[in-house]
C-alpha cells in the first residue's frame, strides 16, 4: 500500500489550528526536523505538541515556541529553552509535565486501543492529583489514560513505500509509539527505499501506523550535549 | 575531608553487585560508571532506549542518533541493545533494572524524595525520575549533605513537590553514608577524617548513630 | 441458485476498499484473499504476527516459522512485517485494521455474535475473536444461513454465549447479503435465483425487506 | 553479562512442582521444544502454564498433557489435542480462557509493571463476569490484570551470550512478552552467538530480560498445516 508522498508540504496537509500532534524525539535526537520546519512555513497556530522535550532555543520545538505557535506543550521535561521558560512564567503557554515513562506508555496504550492503565509512578505527588488511586500487590498505583494526536509526526532512519519504519540508535525513543498514536502518521525518513528493501524480520514501525512518508530534504541533526574523551 | 563529586561517585560504585542492571541519573550518578569495580560485571541501563551503555565517544567520533539521558553523546559496549521509550520504562516499571542512582534536592526519614520542583521557580519536569523512583526496589541518592544555603537536605520531612514517596534505601553525600529504614535515617559510614558531630549537626532530620562510625573506604 | 463458499467470500471480496487493511478469520474469510479486486491495494493481517500475507507456498517450500492464525503454511508479499502478538493486537484494538471477516455460530438484529462455545460441547476457546469483534468498525459474518440441523443463525437474540455485543455491520450467507441497523436485518441483496421469500422463512430474526431486493453481482 | 548456561538441564534447575510457566509459541510455531522435552523428563507436576496454545496429541505441550504434568491451562485456544479434551471434560484439568488479545497484553503489562489496563475485548460476554466494566469515550471496557509466571520459556531464533535475543518470521508471537514477565526467564535459540554479533538496532528481546541462554539441541519445528499450492 503506497503511502508516500512527495514532499513535506504534501505530507502536512490538513493540519490545522487548534489541533494536537505528537512529536517523536528526545532532545534534539530523532526530532522531524523538516516537518517543524514546515510547521513554521505554514504558520498554524494554538497547537497542542505532545513531544518529551521541547527543543532549544533556535532548533526543534524550540523554533514553533519562538513563533508563538505552540498553545500547550504536554511533555516530560523542557529545560534548555529561554523562550520556553519566558511563556511558561508569563502564562502564555500551558504545560502539562507528566513522567517520561507514562508519557510513553499513554501514547502506547493511544495507540493500542487501551483507554486507560494503572502505574506506580507519580503516586504521593502533584502528578497523582485528582486521579484514581488504587492498591495492587500492596503498592499504590494511579490511572493513567491513552492519549492520541490529530497528527503524529515521526523521525525515521529509513522507510520504504508501504511506511515500513526503521529507526537508528536511540534516535527510536518516543517514535514508535507516536506512530501508533496518531489519527494520521507522517514519517519523514532519511532514506526511502521500495517495499521489499527493508527486512520484514526487522521492521520498528509496521506501516499500517503510518499513513504518509516522505524523504526529508535535509537532516542537520544536531548535538545537544557534544561530550567526548580524549584519544591516548 | 568531605568527599568530591568523584569520592561520591566512587564511594556508590562500591554498592554495585555482579550481574546488575543500572540506571544512573544526570550528575554526579553519572560518574558512577567510571568506577565499576574490576571483576564485576553490569550493565548501564539509559531511559532514552539504550542497555550497555559505553564511554564518551572520541574527538571527531560523535553520533547525533547515539545519545543518553543527559543528551550526552555516548558510546555502545559489545551486546548493546536500542529500544523504544516504552520498553525502556517497561525495563524500569517491570523491575528488571537492579539499582537506580539519583540526585536530589531533599530526602526524608521515610525514603521519601524530591528532585523535580522549586515553587516560583522554573520547573523543567520531572523527566523519568517519577517513574523511576516510583518502581526500582535499589535507589540510592547521591547528593551534597546541604544545600547552597547551607540547609540540610536530610529531613524529617521533605518541604519541596516529592518525587516519590518512601522509596529511597540509601544515600551517599559528602560526609556519609547514610541508610533509610524504620522511618529513620542511619548513619553507616563516614567521609574520611569527617567527625559524627559534624554529619549530626548536619542532619536535620532523625539519625541513628551507632556506638561505632567506621570511615569509608574509597 | 445459492451461493458455495466460494461465491459468498467473491461477495465479501467485493466491500474491500482500496488501502484497507483486513483481517481474515478460518474458514471461508480465508477465501476472500483469493478475490481480490484487480487494482484494488489491500494487505491482510494475520493476528499471530504478519501484514502482508501472500498465497500458500509452492510444494516444498513451506517455512515452519511461516504461518497464519489459522497455523498454515503461507507465504509473504514484498513490504510484509513480522511483529508479535501484543503488537499485533494493538493493530486490532486500535482500530488500525479496516476491515474484519469471521464466520459465526449465531448473530443478532442487535449485531450480537456467538461464534466460539457450546454448552455442553467441547470448547476450543475464542482465540482472537473477541478482541477482533470488540475493537473492528467494520465487521462482516460469513456464514451459511442455517445451521446443520436446518435451524436460522441469523436470529432476534443469540442463544449461543456470545463473542461480543452490537459489532456485526453486515452478513453474508449463502442466501444474501443482510445488513444490521437499528436494531433490525435488513436485506440488501440476494443471492442470484434466490427467493425473497426463501430468506425471509430462513430467518429468525426481524428482518426489512425493500420492495426491490437486486440480485448479487458475483 | 552472560547469561549462557550449558544446556537444557541447566537452564531447567528450579522449576518445581506447582509452578506457574509461561511458554511462547503460536500453534507449534516459534514453540520451546528442548524445555518441553526436558520438563516431561524432570516430571515436574501440577503446572499451571501460561500458552497461547496447548499443542497437539503428540508434540509441544500435548506432551506434558499426556504425562498429566500440567494441573491448569491458561489460553486463548486449545483445539487440535484430544487428550486435552478428554482431561477438561473430565475435570482433570482447569482451563482458563482469555481472549489472545488480551492474553498478549497482560503478559506485557506483568513484565512492564503495570498492573492493570482496560481493554473492550470480552465486554459482554463470559470473559467479563466477575470484572470491573467502564466507559471509556462511549464504550464499554473491562479491567484485566497482568500475568506473571515463576519461569517463562521462550525460543528464538539467535541468541547472544548477553540473553539478546530476535525472532524468526511469525515464530515470534508470544515469545517477546512472555520473556518479558518471567521472573526468571529462559531462552532456547536455534544459534548462539558471541555479544556484539548482533545489531544492537534490530533485537527483538533486550538481554535484560533474559536470565538463561542455551542453544537447543534439536529443533523438528513441526508443522500443523502443511498448505501448499502447485506450481504452474
Amino acid at each position: 500500500m503506497n503511502k508516500v508522498v512527495r514532499n513535506v508540504d504534501e505530507a502536512l496537509v490538513g493540519i490545522e489550528d487548534g489541533m494536537t500532534l505528537m512529536l517523536g524525539g528526545f532532545g534534539l535526537c530523532g526530532i522531524p526536523e523538516n516537518s517543524i520546519s514546515q510547521l513554521v512555513k505554514l504558520g498554524v497556530k494554538n497547537l497542542t505538541c505532545i513531544s518529551n522535550n521541547a527543543g532549544v532555543d533556535d532548533f526543534g520545538l524550540g523554533l514553533l515556541l519562538q513563533t508563538k505557535q505552540v498553545k500547550k506543550m504536554i511533555s516530560s521535561y523542557v529545560g534548555e529553552n529561554d523562550e520556553f521558560e519566558r511563556q511558561m512564567l508569563s502564562g502564555e503557554l500551558e504545560v502539562d509535565l507528566i513522567p517520561q515513562g507514562s508519557l510513553a506508555e499513554r501514547c502506547r496504550a493511544g495507540g493500542a486501543g487501551i483507554p486507560a492503565f494503572f502505574t506506580p509512578a507519580g503516586y504521593g505527588t502533584e502528578v497523582a492529583e485528582g486521579k484514581e488511586v488504587r492498591i495492587f500487590n500492596g503498592k499504590p498505583h494511579i490511572l493513567e489514560s491513552a492519549l492520541t494526536a490529530d497528527f503524529a509526526i515521526v523521525k525515521a532512519w529509513k522507510g520504504d513505500t508501504e511506511g515500513n519504519l526503521i529507526y537508528r540508535e536511540t534516535a527510536m525513543n518516543f517514535n514508535p509509539m507516536m506512530a501508533m498514536a496518531g489519527k494520521i502518521t507522517i514519517a519523514e525518513v532519511e532514506e526511502l527505499v521500495p517495499a521489499g528493501e527493508l527486512d520484514p524480520n526487522f521492521i520498528h514501525t509496521p506501516g499500517i501506523f503510518v499513513q504518509r512518508i516522505f524523504k526529508g530534504e535535509k537532516f542537520e541533526k544536531r548535538i545537544e550535549q557534544r561530550t567526548v574523551r580524549k584519544r591516548n | 575531608m568531605a568527599l568530591d563529586k568523584t569520592g561520591i561517585a566512587k564511594r556508590i560504585a562500591q554498592e554495585l553487585q555482579n550481574g546488575w542492571y543500572v540506571n544512573l541519573g544526570i550528575g554526579i550518578p553519572t560518574l558512577v560508571a567510571n568506577y565499576v569495580p574490576d571483576g564485576l560485571d553490569v550493565e548501564f541501563q539509559s531511559e532514552n532506549g539504550i542497555l550497555g551503555m559505553g564511554p564518551f565517544p572520541f574527538e571527531g567520533e560523535e553520533d547525533a542518533d547515539l545519545i543518553n539521558a543527559g543528551k550526552q553523546t555516548i558510546t555502545v559496549k559489545k551486546g548493546a541493545v536500542f529500544f523504544d521509550s516504552a520498553t525502556s520504562f517497561a525495563m524500569i516499571r517491570g523491575k528488571h533494572v537492579q539499582l537506580t542512582v539519583l540526585g536530589a534536592m531533599e530526602v526524608s526519614q521515610n525514603g521519601d524524595i524530591a528532585n523535580w520542583k522549586i515553587p516560583g521557580k522554573m520547573v523543567k519536569g520531572m523527566g523519568g525520575a517519577m517513574d523511576l523512583v516510583a518502581s526500582a526496589e535499589n535507589i540510592i541518592v547521591a547528593m551534597m549533605h546541604s544545600n547552597k544555603a547551607g540547609e540540610s537536605k536530610i529531613l524529617k520531612e521533605c518541604t519541596l513537590p516529592l518525587t516519590g514517596v518512601g522509596c529511597v534505601k540509601k544515600v551517599v553525600t559528602e560526609l556519609a553514608v547514610i541508610e533509610i529504614k524504620d522511618g529513620k535515617f542511619h548513619l553507616l559510614e563516614r567521609a574520611p577524617g569527617v567527625s559524627v558531630e559534624e554529619i549530626v549537626s548536619k542532619t536535620e532530620g532523625d539519625l541513628v548513630v551507632p556506638d561505632f562510625v567506621p570511615e569509608m573506604v574509597i
